[in-house]
C-alpha cells in the first residue's frame, strides 16, 4: 500500500485515501480480474517452461472466476442490477474444480515430455511438426 | 555386459525421469553410528548404490601395538569395540595366550566367561536401543541405555572403568570380583529377565517395526559367507556358526561344560523359541528382522551363561591367579586367534621375534566385514531403509577404522 | 455476530476496512500475478502463484463466496498447486529452472497484454459503473444454498428482474459429469504418470548375486509409483 | 469490548474495532505461542516420564516450567545461518508461510460458543484448507534450502499431505452430514448436553471414523510415526535442517499450532466441542436467560472443556510418537490410499445411511421424527438447534482481525 502511493504522485495520494474509505463495487474486483487474467495470458505466451504455460493457465482461469463471483457476490451488487445470483459461486467452483482436473493432466503430459525429451522447453515440442 | 530379459529384477521401475543424486550420509548424520561416511547414489527415493566411506577414526593401533608390549596394549583393544571393551580384552588376551601357550586358572576362566558374556549383553543392548533410533523411535533406546548402565556400574565395580576396562588381560584377570559381586550380579539378572519382554513389546513385534524390517535387506547364507559376515549378521541369515562351539580349542575351551544352544533358526525354529514371540510371517530368513531377534536371543542366551558362570566361579575354590609381567617376553612365532564378540568374529593375529614387544600386530575386525555388505544389501532400497539396513548389522566404527 | 453492530459503523467509518483488505487483497493478488510473467526462476513463479491465489481467495471470502474461497484455498492452493510445485521440483534441473525468453518475445508480450488489458478495463468500467453498493440488509452467506443446487434444488431467492423459473435450475446434471469428469482425469493422470520400466545402468553391471534387493526394489518400486499416482490424482 | 471502547473511551466506532481486531488477533496469537511454549515443555516432561527419565528440572523451579522460554532465548540467540547457495527469499519467507497458515487457521476456530475470531459459515472447511497451506512452507523451505535433505523432506511432505488430506477431508465431512451445517459453533452446539450426544457415540461409524480423522490428523501435521519430512534418522532433519535460530522456532510453533489446531478440531467435530460430557450448566440452570455474567461464566467453563480436550489430543500425539517407531514412505502412502480413505469413504456412506434410517443418532435419535434434520437444512445457516443462544457481543475475545472482511453492508 504504502509503495503503492510512494511510487505514484501526490496527487494520487487523495485517490489512495479515497480507495480506502470508500466501499468497494463490482467494478473494483472486475479490475483486479482482468489485471489477473492479462497476466496470465502473458504468461502463456511468454514462458517456455511448461510448467509456467500451465500457472499462465491457471492465472487466467482465476481472474475468470474473480469476475464470476463478483457478479454473483450480494454484497457487491448495485440496486436494481442484475446478479448471477448462486451460479456464479456455483459455476467458479466448476471452474476450479476443473482447474484441478486439468492441471492434473496437463502436469501428467508435461512429465510423459519430461520422459521422453528430458527438458520442459515446450518449443521443443514439434515431433508433430509437418 | 549382461543380457537382460524382461523380469530382470534389477530393472527399476520409474515414474519420473529423475537424474542420479548423490547423497552424503555421514559422516556427521544421526544414524550412522559415528563417523560412517555413506555415499548414496539415488535416483528419487530409491536407492542404486551405497558406498561405505571407513577412516574417520583411524588411530593407528595396529601400528601402536608394535611398539607396545603386549599387555600395554590391551587398553588399545578397549578403543576398538567400545562397546563391548571386554570381549575385546579377551580377544587380545587369548591370541596372545595361545601363542605364549599360557592356561589361566580355573577360576580365572569362569571370570571371564562372566565378563565376556556381561559384556556381550551390553553391547547387544546398545545395538538393539540404537536400532529403534534408526527406526525412528526413542524410547527403547533409553530402556536400552537404562539396563546397560547397571552392567556398567557392575563392571565399574570391579575394574573401576565404565567403557575402557582393560580388566581382562594377558594371563588372567587384572583384579579379582569385590565381595557382594556376584550377589549383585544376579539382582540384575533377575531385574532384567522381565525387561526384555518390554523391548519385544517395543520393537520386535511392533506391527511398524516389523513393517520397517521384515524382508528389508535380506541377505542369503551365501552372501554372508561371501562377504565374511559373522556373529549376528551372519546367524540371521541360517548359518550355524558361532565361534564359542565352532571355534579354535583355547577359545572354545573357555566354555566347556557350559550349555548353550547357537541363537540360530534351524528347521524353520530358534532354539527355545516358545518362549519368545512368534516369527512375524512377513518376514524372511536373513532380513533385518531376523539380525535383530538374533540379538535379541543372544541376550537371553548370555544372561544363562552369565548365571551358569557364577554358579561355577563361586565353586571355585582355587585362586584366581596373576596376569604375565608387563615385560613378559613373547615366544618367537605367530599366532592369530578368532573371538566371538558381540558384533561377529574379532581376530587377533601377532607375530613375535622372541622380544616383549610383538614384531607384527593386526586385527580383523568383524564389523569391517559385515559393513562391506552394505551396498549389496542396499541396492533398491528406499532411502528410509538404509539405516535400518546399517543399523541391522550393529556396525561400531572403533573397530572398523581402529 | 459483529457484522451487524460493524455495519453500523460504516456511514461515519474514517476508514472502510473492507475496502482496506479489498485492496490489500487485491495488491497482492495482482503484484504477484505480475511477477509469475516476470520471474524467471520456474520455482519463484510457483510461489508467486500461491501468493496471488490465495489472495484471490481473500477476495472471495470478501465477497462473501466464503464457500468458493475455502475450496479455492484448499483445491487450488491446497491441492493443485502443491501439485503444480511437485512437476516444478521433479523437473527442477539446473539447466531448465530458468528458461530464457528472448527480449523481442517480451515487448511483443508486452504489448499484446497492455492491449488486451485496455480492452479489459473499459470493459470493467463499462460493464457497471463506480457504483455503491446496495443498502439493504444482506442474509449471511450460507454454503446450504450451493449445496442444495448441486443437487438440483434452488433455495435462493431470484435475481432481480429475472423470472423465476428462467434462472432457478438446479446443478445436478453438471455436478455429476464434473463427478465422472474427475474420475475419468484421476485414471488417466494416473496412467499418463505411470511407473515405466526402465533399465538402470549401475544396476546392470552388477551380478546379481543374491535374492534381497530383488525384493526391496519391487517393493520400492511399486511404493513410489504409488506415491506419485496419489499426487497425480488430486 | 468494541463498545466499552466506544461508550466509554468515546473512541470513533472504527477505530475501536480497530483495536478490538487487534486485540483478538493477538490473544489468537498468545494462544499459539503460549500454547506452544506449554507443549514443547509438557512434551519434554513427558517425554521424559516416558522414558524413565526426569526431564528438565533446573529451569524456574522443581519442574523446569521456564524451560522452553530458555530454550526461546537460546533461540533468539543462535546465529542465524543460510547456506550459500539457498534462495535467500524463499528461505527467509518460508517459516513464515509455514507459521501464517497455522496462524490463520485459528481465526475460524470457536473456542466457546462465541469466543471465535470469526465465525465463518464454512469453518470446517476453512480450518482444513488453511491447514493445507503449511505444506506451502516446508516445500519452499526444502527447495530453498539448497541441501538435498532438505529437498527429500519437502517432496516427502508434498507427498503425504497432499495424499492425506482426502481422507482427512472425508472424515470432516462426516460431521458436518451430521449437523447439516459446516460452521463449526452449529456442529459442536448440536452435540450439546450428555456425552452421548457427541458425535463420537452418534454411530458406529463416526466412532470408526473418529479413529480415521485421528490417524489423518496425526499423518496430516507430521507427527510419529508419520513425521517423515524431519525423520532424523534419515533425512538428518528434514526440510529444516539448514534452518537454525529463530526461523527454526517457526517452524516448531507452527508444528505445535498445528498439532492444537487439528485436536480442537477433532474436539469440535466428534467430542461435542465445549460441552462437557454432563451439561453441567443446564443442569444447575445457569445456560439461558441468567444474565450476561452467568453466560459468560458457562463459555469460560466451554472454553475450559474444549481446551482439555484438545490439550488430551495434544497428549496423545506425543504419547504415540514417544513409543512408536516411524513408517517409511511408501507405508505411509499405503496407509492413506489403502486403508484410510477407503475406510473413510465406506464409513461416510454407512454414516450416511444411518442417518437415513435413524436420524440423530443411536440414542436420542431413535425416538425422534426422521423429517426434523432434513426440514432443517433449509431454514438458514445451520438450521437451529434447540441450544442455540443469541450471541453476546462484550466478549473479549469474539472478533478477529478479519471480521470487518463479510462487512459492507450499510443499514
Amino acid at each position: 500500500m504504502s509503495l503503492l502511493a510512494a511510487g505514484l504522485p501526490v496527487a494520487a495520494v487523495p485517490l489512495v485515501a479515497g480507495l480506502l474509505s470508500s466501499p468497494v463495487g463490482v467494478a473494483h474486483y472486475l479490475v483486479v480480474g482482468a489485471i489477473l487474467f492479462t497476466a496470465g495470458v502473458v504468461c502463456m505466451a511468454l514462458k517456455r517452461n511448461a510448467l509456467g504455460v500451465l500457472m499462465g493457465i491457471e492465472l487466467v482461469l482465476n481472474g475468470a472466476n474473480v469476475n464470476f463471483v463478483a457478479f454473483s457476490s450480494p454484497y457487491l451488487r448495485g440496486e436494481g442490477a442484475a446478479s448471477l445470483g448462486l451460479d456464479g459461486q456455483i459455476i467458479a467452483l466448476f471452474v476450479i474444480l476443473l482447474a484441478a482436473a486439468e492441471a492434473a493432466v496437463a502436469l501428467a503430459i508435461t512429465l510423459n515430455f519430461y520422459n521422453n525429451h528430458a527438458t520442459v522447453d515446450i518449443d521443443r515440442a514439434e515431433d508433430l511438426k509437418g | 555386459m549382461a543380457q537382460l530379459i524382461d523380469d530382470d529384477p534389477r530393472i527399476i521401475e520409474f515414474d519420473v525421469r529423475t537424474d542420479e543424486m548423490l547423497v552424503n550420509m555421514g559422516p556427521q548424520h544421526p544414524s550412522t553410528h559415528g563417523v560412517l561416511r555413506l555415499v548414496l547414489r539415488t535416483d528419487g527415493e530409491i536407492v542404486s548404490e551405497v558406498e561405505p566411506h571407513i577412516g574417520y577414526l583411524h588411530r593407528c593401533a595396529e601400528k601402536i601395538g608394535e611398539n607396545l608390549t603386549a599387555r600395554q596394549w590391551i587398553p588399545y583393544t578397549d578403543r576398538m569395540d567400545y562397546l563391548a571393551a571386554m570381549n575385546m580384552n579377551l580377544g587380545w588376551s587369548l591370541a596372545v595366550e595361545k601363542l605364549m601357550q599360557y592356561q589361566v586358572s580355573e577360576r580365572a576362566r569362569h571370570l571371564r566367561v562372566l565378563i565376556a558374556e556381561m559384556g556381550r549383553i551390553a553391547s547387544h543392548l546398545v545395538g538393539m536401543g540404537a536400532y529403534g533410533l534408526d527406526l525412528g523411535t526413542f524410547s527403547p533406546f533409553l530402556y536400552a541405555f537404562r539396563e546397560r548402565e547397571k552392567i556398567l556400574d557392575l563392571f565399574e565395580e570391579a575394574c573401576g572403568a565404565r567403557l575402557t576396562y582393560s580388566y581382562i588381560t594377558v594371563g588372567g584377570l587384572t583384579a579379582d570380583l569385590p565381595p557382594g559381586w556376584l550377589r549383585k550380579c544376579e539382582e540384575f539378572l533377575d531385574q532384567f529377565e522381565p525387561v526384555i519382554q518390554e523391548y519385544h513389546a517395543l520393537l520386535t513385534t511392533n506391527a511398524i517395526f516389523v513393517k520397517r524390517t521384515a524382508a528389508i535387506g535380506v541377505m542369503s547364507p551365501e552372501l554372508a559367507i561371501e562377504y565374511g559376515c559373522s556373529g549376528p549378521v551372519l546367524r540371521g541369515s541360517g548359518v550355524d556358526q558361532d565361534m564359542r562351539r565352532d571355534g579354535e580349542s583355547i577359545y572354545t575351551a573357555m566354555y566347556d561344560g557350559y550349555a548353550f544352544e547357537v541363537a540360530v533358526m534351524k528347521n524353520g525354529h530358534y532354539p527355545r523359541d516358545h518362549a519368545y514371540p512368534p516369527v512375524p510371517s512377513d518376514t524372511v530368513i536373513g532380513d533385518c528382522w531376523h539380525r535383530f531377534f538374533v540379538r535379541m536371543l543372544e541376550v537371553v542366551q548370555s544372561m544363562d551363561l552369565v548365571r551358569q558362570a557364577i554358579d561355577r566361579y563361586s565353586a571355585c575354590k582355587g585362586p584366581l591367579g596373576e596376569p604375565v609381567k608387563l615385560t613378559e617376553k613373547i615366544p618367537a612365532g605367530d599366532a592369530y586367534l578368532e573371538t566371538e564378540c558381540p558384533k561377529g568374529q574379532m581376530g587377533f593375529y601377532l607375530v613375535s621375534d622372541g622380544s616383549a614387544i610383538p614384531w607384527r600386530v593386526r586385527a580383523r575386525s568383524s564389523s569391517f566385514s559385515n559393513l562391506a555388505v552394505t551396498h549389496e544389501l542396499c541396492r533398491g532400497c528406499l532411502i528410509a531403509d538404509v539405516p535400518a539396513i546399517v543399523g541391522s548389522l550393529d556396525i561400531v566404527m572403533g573397530e572398523i577404522d581402529r | 455476530m459483529m457484522t451487524t453492530v460493524l455495519a453500523s459503523v460504516m456511514p461515519v467509518a474514517a476508514i472502510n476496512w473492507h475496502s482496506v483488505l479489498f485492496l490489500l487483497f487485491a495488491a497482492v493478488a495482482c503484484a504477484c500475478a505480475v511477477a509469475v510473467v516476470l520471474a524467471e526462476n520456474v520455482v519463484r513463479m510457483a510461489f508467486y502463484l500461491v501468493l496471488s491465489l490465495a489472495a484471490t481467495a481473500g477476495l472471495f471470502f470478501l465477497a462473501g463466496a466464503e464457500f468458493v474461497g475455502a475450496m479455492q484455498l484448499m483445491i487450488y492452493v491446497g491441492g493443485t498447486l502443491v501439485l503444480l510445485v511437485f512437476g516444478v521440483m521433479l523437473t527442477a534441473q539446473a539447466p531448465f529452472v530458468a528458461i530464457k525468453t528472448s527480449s523481442s518475445d517480451r515487448v511483443l508480450a508486452g504489448m499484446v497484454g497492455a492491449a488486451l488489458l485496455a480492452v479489459l478495463l473499459q470493459a470493467a468500467f463499462r460493464v457497471e459503473p463506480w457504483r455503491r453498493p446496495a443498502t439493504a440488509a444482506v442474509a449471511a452467506p450460507a454454503a446450504t444454498p450451493i449445496g442444495m443446487a448441486l443437487l438440483g434444488v434452488r433455495a435462493d431467492e431470484p435475481a432481480a428482474g429475472v423470472p423465476a423459473a428462467a434462472v432457478r435450475s438446479g446443478y445436478l446434471l453438471p455436478f455429476e459429469i464434473v463427478s465422472i469428469h474427475l474420475l475419468v482425469v484421476l485414471v488417466g493422470a494416473a496412467y499418463l504418470a505411470r511407473a515405466k520400466r526402465r533399465r538402470t545402468p549401475r544396476a546392470i553391471d552388477v551380478a546379481a548375486s543374491s535374492v534381497g534387493p530383488v525384493v526391496t526394489a519391487r517393493q520400492a518400486a511399486r511404493s513410489s509409483a504409488s506415491a506419485l499416482v496419489s499426487g497425480g490424482g488430486r | 469490548m468494541a463498545d466499552f471502547l466506544i461508550n466509554t473511551v468515546g473512541l470513533p466506532e472504527w477505530l475501536a474495532w480497530t483495536i478490538t481486531a487487534f486485540v483478538a488477533a493477538a490473544l489468537i496469537l498468545n494462544v499459539i505461542a503460549g500454547g506452544a511454549l506449554v507443549f514443547i515443555w509438557a512434551e519434554r516432561k513427558i517425554a521424559a516420564r516416558i522414558q524413565d527419565r526426569l526431564g528438565p528440572t533446573r529451569t524456574g523451579g522443581r519442574f523446569g516450567w521456564l524451560q522452553s522460554l530458555a530454550d526461546g532465548i537460546k533461540l533468539l540467540a543462535k546465529e542465524d545461518l543460510m547456506p550459500e547457495g539457498a534462495d535467500g527469499m524463499l528461505f527467509r519467507l518460508a517459516p513464515y508461510i509455514s507459521f501464517c497458515a497455522s496462524f490463520c487457521a485459528f481465526i475460524a476456530l470457536p473456542f466457546a460458543f462465541d469466543f471465535v475470531g470469526q465465525r465463518l459459515n464454512v469453518g470446517v472447511f476453512f480450518v482444513v484448507a488453511v491447514l493445507g497451506l503449511e505444506v506451502f512452507g516446508v516445500i519452499l523451505a526444502g527447495y530453498a534450502s539448497a541441501s538435498k535433505w532438505s529437498l527429500f523432506g519437502a517432496m516427502r511432505e508434498a507427498a503425504q499431505v497432499v495424499s492425506y488430506e482426502v481422507p482427512l477431508g472425508m472424515c470432516v465431512v462426516v460431521p458436518v452430514m451430521l449437523a447439516g451445517s459446516m460452521d463449526l459453533v452449529t456442529i459442536a452446539e448440536k452435540q450439546a448436553g450428555w456425552i452421548t450426544n457427541w458425535y463420537l457415540f452418534h454411530d458406529p461409524f463416526t466412532f470408526v471414523i473418529f479413529w480415521v480423522y485421528v490417524t489423518c490428523a496425526v499423518a496430516s501435521v507430521n507427527r510419529a510415526p508419520f513425521d517423515l519430512a524431519e525423520a532424523e534418522s534419515e533425512l538428518v532433519a528434514g526440510f529444516h535442517t539448514e534452518y537454525s535460530g529463530l526461523r527454526w522456532s517457526f517452524f516448531f510453533m507452527a508444528e505445535y499450532g498445528s498439532m492444537f489446531l487439528v485436536s480442537a478440531l477433532a474436539a469440535l467435530l466428534f467430542l461435542g466441542g465445549w460441552n462437557g460430557p454432563i451439561p453441567v450448566a443446564t443442569l444447575a440452570g445457569l445456560s439461558e436467560g441468567t444474565g450476561d455474567t452467568a453466560n459468560y461464566f458457562v463459555r469460560l467453563i466451554g472454553c475450559g472443556n474444549l481446551l482439555l480436550k484438545a490439550t488430551l489430543g495434544v497428549l496423545l500425539m506425543m504419547w504415540v510418537r514417544w513409543t512408536l517407531p516411524r513408517l517409511r514412505i511408501d507405508q505411509v502412502m499405503t496407509t492413506c490410499l489403502k486403508y484410510c480413505t477407503p475406510i473413510a469413504a465406506a464409513m461416510f456412506a454407512g454414516a450416511m445411511l444411518w442417518q437415513l434410517a435413524f436420524p440423530g443418532g443411536v440414542v436420542r435419535g431413535l425416538s425422534r421424527p426422521a423429517g426434523e434434520i432434513r426440514e432443517g437444512w433449509l431454514e438458514g445457516p445451520g438450521g437451529l438447534s434447540p441450544g442455540r443462544r443469541e450471541p453476546v457481543p462484550q466478549v473479549g475475545a469474539a472478533g478477529g482481525m478479519e471480521s470487518q472482511e463479510v462487512v459492507q453492508v450499510v443499514p
